[in-house]
């Protein structure tokens, strides 16, 4: 019987959405921010899992399946908007979309 | 009816000046305006002698009724439930009295007026605001009540205001009309807060029914009334330029002559006079107070008399020997003496508008020359003018035979043995006698005597000079009024004033008094010999001007010693009020000039801003900002929990 | 499930691990394409643990939707619309760690709260050897969340519009 | 129901002027002029040909408006309420001739919002539902501030939001008093009611009635303004524009002074009686600091509107000393202070037309070429500091002779305030019409002297003959 303690899984998980979080902080580059953004929702999908495994019930996978849908869409507007953003400003750096400066 | 239409000449003459303005020529306007008063002044004089004639001793006119003032909270013992303020004319002998000086001075001085101003540019204005003096003057004087007469009081502030600043582009003039302004304005208060005070203690502000309760109700040496002649004597100082609020006179003489003549001299400046001798009934209420106004009225005799001293402005030197006399007056007030003390007004207000008059015509003829170191040798240049000062600087010392002998004599000898006045002021009147005689003599022999400068013209081409485009009945007529006043100075004495209406009270406690207390023999003897006495002492004192044929030079003010320096500078008073109250004043007004409530009220916004402006640096627009400040912000929060 | 010389455990471990170096290497590369990389190897290592944990069904779409169909969608859009231009202007230097000093401490930070929270929260369980069949997840998907499944399919062609609005060549009316 | 009608005849004509000017220039100005004229006449002829002689309340006009919380659409009108109409609609009339030509910009936009203005003034006076009063209160207030912000001077916007926030602030004050009233009434009579007459019969706790008599006090104090918070007054005066100026000064700073009228002192006799010496030492400070702050200025308006709060300082003190005298007089100092700061700001404007100035070191020598100014300009100061002849004397002597009676001290020091507007009055007078010519400029012209000839004849109608005003016994404290 495999013996991982739920407590492992749900650190990696926190490991993962961490370094994702830390991408998202650190780089300017909106691409990067994306794709770090990706980890996090795997990150949780990892916690969702897990916890589905120890209850034994299918409702984890339900939800990493929701999260999967929601990535994917996530992906595409993502994605088109980093196109409009580098058609507009020649660049994908985040730090020049700063009209919300109050 | 006579009565009730006295003021309403003058206005009208002020009120077609006034809108009709530069569509008036010279001729119409010194036509209206002259004219409007020479009907006054007649009419004054028909009331005058009516009323002598009479049997009735008072004159009444109700106009209309003004205001009416509930009395709640009086004394129970009071009847009156409301009293009613009146636009209503009191005419008894004190007033019949202040009306003729008033119209008939107040029309040959606008006669003097009309040709002497007739090339300045707003003659009509100056007209004009003449009238509305006079109208206000008179108010002032016929009042039956004391909220009518605050009314004259104010006005006849507001034209001394207007007149002085008449050339109004000199900044000069200007400073003085302000402080003229607003140095009575501080007596008036005082008044306002009297009217106050008699109101809400006797329910009435009806001058003979104040007379009447005050007698009834209050006890003598009362506090109220203490109080309330203390509050009027305020009121009375500020007019009439008596210590301590005298300061503001010298400088009025900025305005015209005809305005100093008028206003400065005889008429308004004894509206302080008039008003404590129309309240005679109220003073003799509080001996205290009346021992107060004869001690103003002796230090400012003094005061102007050293003052008068050290001038070397012709016009100073009148203005100072103004508020000497009016010294004298409430010196006689003070001691009792109301009947003598009305009396120098009246004989004051035609030397001295003479003098100041003269004044004029000698300063226009010198082109604007008021220095009299720099006069000389007059009475040979123009010796008709030379001779009316001369008149009016005897009656101003009181040589026996002139009216200002007869009315100062009145007083002195009243002083003795008055109850509230006392030796001592008798002293000080005579030794401001001795200082009066002093300073005119030195005056006379300044500019009259010695050789002359150059710049007087005889008396020929002045008479070219001063109407050179007009016709020589104007001259004339300019002379006549002189003229006339000068005989009324000389003659004035011999008027005889019967105030016994107004004074009876009052003068009769005074006799009993006077009865108790024996006065020496040699008490009128050095009375009538003091001018005397100064004459001879200025004859020698004063040769080298006297007699001294070269030009005298008019000494430098670095040359002259301290005491000189200080008398001039009318010892000190100006310089006094503007470190102790103007300065400060405006000092801390400058300084609180942004409003330190609404400083105050703003920090609360202040703070709002600040903290706007923490935030919106927090709102930088950075995405990643934002993040990182969620992030820190869950830290903090999940910290909290975990603690 | 007889694989002698490793245990479940030890798989997940190194799934584990490699899922971690690999998602640090995502962020830090400088090079997009590197990155998109070894995000792949970051997901399938996360879909081994999804494996190992039981889930095989979610491992599988895990490889196929993410590996296979997102990150090609990453990997097409940043080829084709040229997305890799600036990477270089605007990655931070080699030289300079600084940038990575605070958010570093924060995650540090926020890593070790979570840790401590799951401690202290009295996480005895472990995870059960039994597979979670795609029937299962069947008959969950199409039975209690059915209305979550149409709001996904809802929220996939928002996105699908989105996208297409936004990533047309001439469009007008977006400004971004 | 004919005042009802007024009010929304003036705001309908005020919407068409504003459509008309779209469509014409300056087309607004004839039309709100003739509105307002035929509206004053119409309510003169129908005070008089009214059976009421308005010594008491007479409710004009009742209808249900919110049923649930039992508010009333009613107005009323007193003598009280139809003098400072009859000055509104004066002072109305005076500023809308000296916009006529003062406005370059939007006005069709700023004749709609003077004639709001107007149309909240008039409610507020009339309104004796209290909600409806609160709802006339807030009418005339956003209006107003347009008025300061779109047209004023180079400080307009800060001028206009401080002015909006002093008297949102201290009307959420009143608001919250007027509803405990409202409450209380519940609480004693089982029924919720906002109306004036009703509330007049509750008897109140003595804390609980200081308490709601304060949120009242507070709100119409900042209006009158009284000393602590007299700041935004000021500001708004000085950058709003002339017409805003006058109706300010003239009917706005009066609409405190009723309310302190009406309310406070008629709502809680026993709270006013017992907080009167913090008021009239209000009173006292508000005129000195005032006199004084006055004094230290050199803008034209912003000088008047210190020296307004140094007058509104005396209706103050004269309300809370509970004297018949005090009271009429101020009633009197009220239409009187109107007169003469609004002529003083009328001028003001036209001395700011001419030499584009406030300041008034830029002033100076104005007689010389404008002599009929310069003569009004006096008339007005002299009735700023009290001439007596002039109704701001007779305000201020009944105001101080009545005050006297219950605070001596007090009153005395009020006094200075006397000698105090004579300095500042003197100096405002005399930097700009008297030394060194500085400017030339044509003299008033017609409409300025209708304008100014106008106010002066009222002021010194009423000071020769107050009794045109004092006949009428005005029923609220007595």
């Amino acid at each position: 019987m495999t013996t991982i303690p739920l407590e492992h899984v749900l650190i990696l998980a926190s490991i993962l959405f961490m370094i994702g979080f830390l991408g998202v902080i650190v780089r300017k580059n909106t691409l990067f921010m994306l794709m770090s953004l990706e980890v996090m929702l795997n990150a949780v999908g990892v916690a969702f899992i897990g916890a589905g495994s120890v209850w034994q019930q299918a409702d984890g996978q339900v939800m990493f399946m929701l999260i999967l849908t929601l990535a994917a869409a996530e992906v595409a507007v993502g994605l088109a908007l980093l196109i409009r953003m580098q058609h507009c400003f020649k660049s994908l750096d985040i730090d020049h979309l700063s009209q919300l400066k109050g | 009816m006579l009565l009730t239409l006295l003021p309403f000449y003058p206005l009208v003459s002020f009120l077609l000046l006034i809108s009709l303005k530069k569509r008036l020529s010279w001729s119409q306007a010194s036509v209206l305006s002259v004219g409007s008063m020479l009907i006054c002044a007649v009419s004054s004089f028909i009331l005058f002698f009516s009323l002598a004639s009479s049997e009735q001793s008072v004159i009444t006119s109700h106009l209309w009724q003004w205001f009416s003032l509930t009395a709640e909270a009086l004394p129970p013992t009071s009847l009156m439930a409301a009293s009613t303020v009146n636009f209503a004319f009191y005419l008894d002998e004190l007033s019949a009295v202040m009306i003729c000086v008033v119209s008939g001075v107040g029309f040959l001085i606008h006669l003097f007026a009309a040709i002497y101003m007739r090339d300045d540019e707003n003659f009509n204005r100056f007209m004009a605001y003449m009238n509305l003096f006079i109208v206000a003057m008179l108010i002032l004087v016929l009042a039956d009540n004391l909220v009518l007469l605050y009314l004259g009081w104010e006005g006849v502030g507001l034209c001394s205001f207007l007149l002085i600043g008449f050339w109004y582009q000199e900044k000069a003039n200007v400073l003085a009309a302000r402080k003229a302004f607003i140095i009575t304005r501080i007596g008036d208060t005082s008044m306002a807060i009297g009217l106050f005070l008699l109101f809400n203690s006797l329910g009435s502000l009806n001058i003979q029914e104040i007379g009447s309760l005050a007698t009834q109700q209050w006890t003598i040496e009362g506090e109220q009334a203490y109080w309330a002649c203390l509050l009027l004597l305020g009121g009375a100082v500020g007019k009439s330029a008596q210590l301590p609020l005298q300061t503001w006179l010298p400088d009025a003489m900025a305005g015209p002559t005809p305005v100093s003549a008028l206003i400065h001299a005889a008429t308004m400046v004894t509206a302080g006079v008039y008003l404590i001798a129309r309240m005679n009934a109220l003073f003799v209420l509080s001996p205290e107070v009346m021992t107060y106004v004869a001690w103003v009225g002796a230090s400012t005799l003094l005061l102007a008399g050293f003052a008068a001293l050290a001038q070397s402005d012709i016009k100073r030197i009148l203005a100072y020997s103004t508020m000497s006399q009016i010294g004298y007056m409430m010196l006689a007030l003070g001691a009792g003496a109301w009947s003598a003390g009305v009396f120098h007004l009246m004989t004051h207000a035609f030397f001295k508008a003479l003098l100041f008059l003269t004044a004029g015509v000698i300063i226009y003829a010198l082109h604007h020359q008021q220095n009299i170191f720099k006069m000389g040798g007059l009475l040979k240049k123009i010796p008709f003018e030379s001779g009316l000062f001369i008149i009016g600087l005897i009656c101003l010392m009181a040589i026996p035979g002139t009216s200002g002998f007869f009315s100062k004599e009145a007083i002195i000898g009243q002083l003795w043995s008055s109850p509230t006045a006392g030796t001592s002021l008798w002293w000080c009147a005579i030794f401001g006698a001795l200082l009066t005689s002093i300073y005119s003599c030195r005056l006379f022999f300044i500019a009259f005597l010695g050789s002359g400068c150059s710049e007087v013209q005889s008396g020929k081409s002045l008479k070219h000079s001063f109407d050179n485009h007009s016709d020589v009945s104007q001259h004339t007529l300019l002379r006549s009024s002189l003229v006339v006043l000068a005989l009324l100075s000389l003659v004035g004495g011999f008027f005889t004033l019967d105030f016994t209406g107004v004074f009876s009270t009052a003068d009769n406690g005074n006799m009993s008094n006077q009865v108790s207390l024996a006065e020496p023999l040699w008490l009128h003897t050095v009375a009538i010999a003091t001018p005397f006495v100064g004459i001879a002492f200025s004859w020698f004192y004063f040769k080298n001007y006297r007699i001294t044929n070269d030009k005298v030079n008019p000494p430098e003010p670095s040359s002259l010693n301290a005491i000189t320096r200080f008398c001039q500078s009318g010892l000190g008073f100006d310089w006094l009020y503007s470190t102790l109250i103007v300065n400060p004043f405006v000092f801390i007004a400058q300084l609180n000039r942004r409003d330190i409530v609404d400083q105050t009220l703003m920090t609360s916004a202040w703070y709002v801003t600040l903290w706007r402006d923490v935030l919106s640096f927090s709102q930088n627009g950075l995405l990643r900002w934002y993040a990182a400040a969620f992030a820190f912000g869950l830290v903090m929060f999940i910290g909290a929990w975990l603690l | 499930m007889n694989i002698q010389f490793a245990s479940v455990e030890t798989l997940f471990y190194l799934a584990g691990l490699i899922a971690v170096v690999a998602s640090l290497k995502v962020i830090t590369r400088k090079n997009t394409v590197h990155a998109l990389l070894y995000l792949v190897i970051s997901l399938l290592a996360v879909a081994v643990c999804f494996y190992l944990m039981g889930a095989p069904f979610a491992a599988g779409l895990e490889v196929i939707v993410y590996a296979g169909a997102i990150l090609v969608l990453f990997v097409f859009a940043v080829m084709l619309f040229g997305l890799n231009k600036d990477e270089v202007k605007h990655t931070p230097k080699n030289g300079s760690l600084s940038h990575w000093v605070g958010p570093s401490i924060l995650a540090t930070c926020l890593l070790a709260e979570v840790i401590l929270s799951l401690q202290s929260s009295d996480i005895q369980s472990r995870l059960s050897a039994t597979v979670v069949t795609s029937k299962q997840v069947g008959m969950l998907l199409y039975g209690p969340y059915l209305l979550a499944v149409e709001i996904a399919s809802f929220l996939l062609l928002a996105g699908l519009i989105a996208g297409y609005h936004y990533a047309k060549p001439d469009n007008q009316g977006g400004h971004l | 129901m004919m005042i009802s009608l007024l009010m929304a005849g003036l705001m309908l004509s005020g919407a068409f002027a504003w459509y008309r000017e779209s469509k014409k220039e300056d087309s607004a100005r004839g039309i709100v002029l003739l509105a307002l004229i035929a509206a004053a006449i119409v309510f003169i002829f129908h005070i008089m040909n009214s059976e009421h002689d308005f010594s008491n309340l007479i409710i004009i006009t009742q209808h249900a408006w919110i049923d649930i919380f039992n508010i009333e659409y009613a107005l009323a009108l007193d003598n009280l309420s139809i003098m400072l109409l009859l000055l509104t609609f004066l002072l109305a009339l005076v500023a809308l001739l000296i916009s006529w030509r003062e406005i370059r910009h939007r006005k069709g936009f700023y004749y709609f919002n003077l004639m709001a203005t107007i149309t909240g003034i008039i409610g507020v006076f009339t309104a004796v539902d209290m909600f409806l009063f609160f709802f006339f209160w807030e009418v005339m207030l956003l209006p107003m501030t347009a008025l300061i912000a779109i047209w004023g001077h180079e400080n307009r916007h800060f001028a206009a939001i401080k002015f909006f926030i002093f008297t949102q602030v201290s009307s959420l004050l009143m608001l919250v008093a007027l509803i405990s009233m409202a409450y209380l009434h519940q609480q004693q009579t089982g029924r919720l009611s906002f109306f004036y007459p009703d509330w007049l019969a509750l008897t109140l706790p003595a804390t609980t009635g200081y308490y709601l008599m304060l949120g009242f006090f507070i709100a119409f104090a900042v209006k009158l303004p009284s000393f602590p918070v007299h700041s935004w007054l000021p500001d708004a005066h000085t950058q709003a524009p002339t017409a805003g100026s006058v109706l300010l000064a003239g009917v706005l700073l009066k609409t405190g002074a009723y309310g302190l009228i009406r309310f406070v002192i008629t709502l809680f006799p026993q709270a006013s009686i017992e907080f009167s010496p913090i008021a009239a030492m209000l009173g006292l400070v508000s005129i000195l600091y005032g006199a004084k702050m006055a004094f230290a200025q050199t803008d034209f308006k912003r000088l008047v509107a210190y020296s307004s709060i140094s007058h509104m300082g005396f209706v103050m003190l004269a309300l809370f000393s509970f004297n018949h005298n005090a009271y009429n007089g101020a009633v009197i100092t009220l239409l009187a202070h109107g007169l003469s700061s609004a002529a003083l700001f009328a001028l003001a404007g036209m001395i700011y037309a001419r030499v584009h100035s406030r300041d008034l070191a830029d002033m100076g020598g104005f007689w010389r070429s404008a002599p009929l100014m310069g003569g009004f300009t006096l008339a007005f100061v002299a009735a700023a500091f009290g001439l007596p002849s002039l109704a701001n004397f007779i305000g201020e002597f009944l105001s101080l002779v009545g005050s006297y009676q219950r605070f001596p001290v007090i009153t005395i020091f009020a006094a200075l305030g006397i000698i105090g507007s004579a300095v500042y009055g003197m100096m405002l007078f005399q930097s700009a019409f008297q030394g060194p010519v500085k400017n030339t400029f044509i003299d008033l012209s017609i409409r300025e002297i209708i304008i100014s000839s106008s106010l002066l004849t009222a002021l010194l109608v009423i000071g020769l003959y107050p009794n045109l005003v004092l006949q009428f016994s005005f029923k609220g404290v007595m």
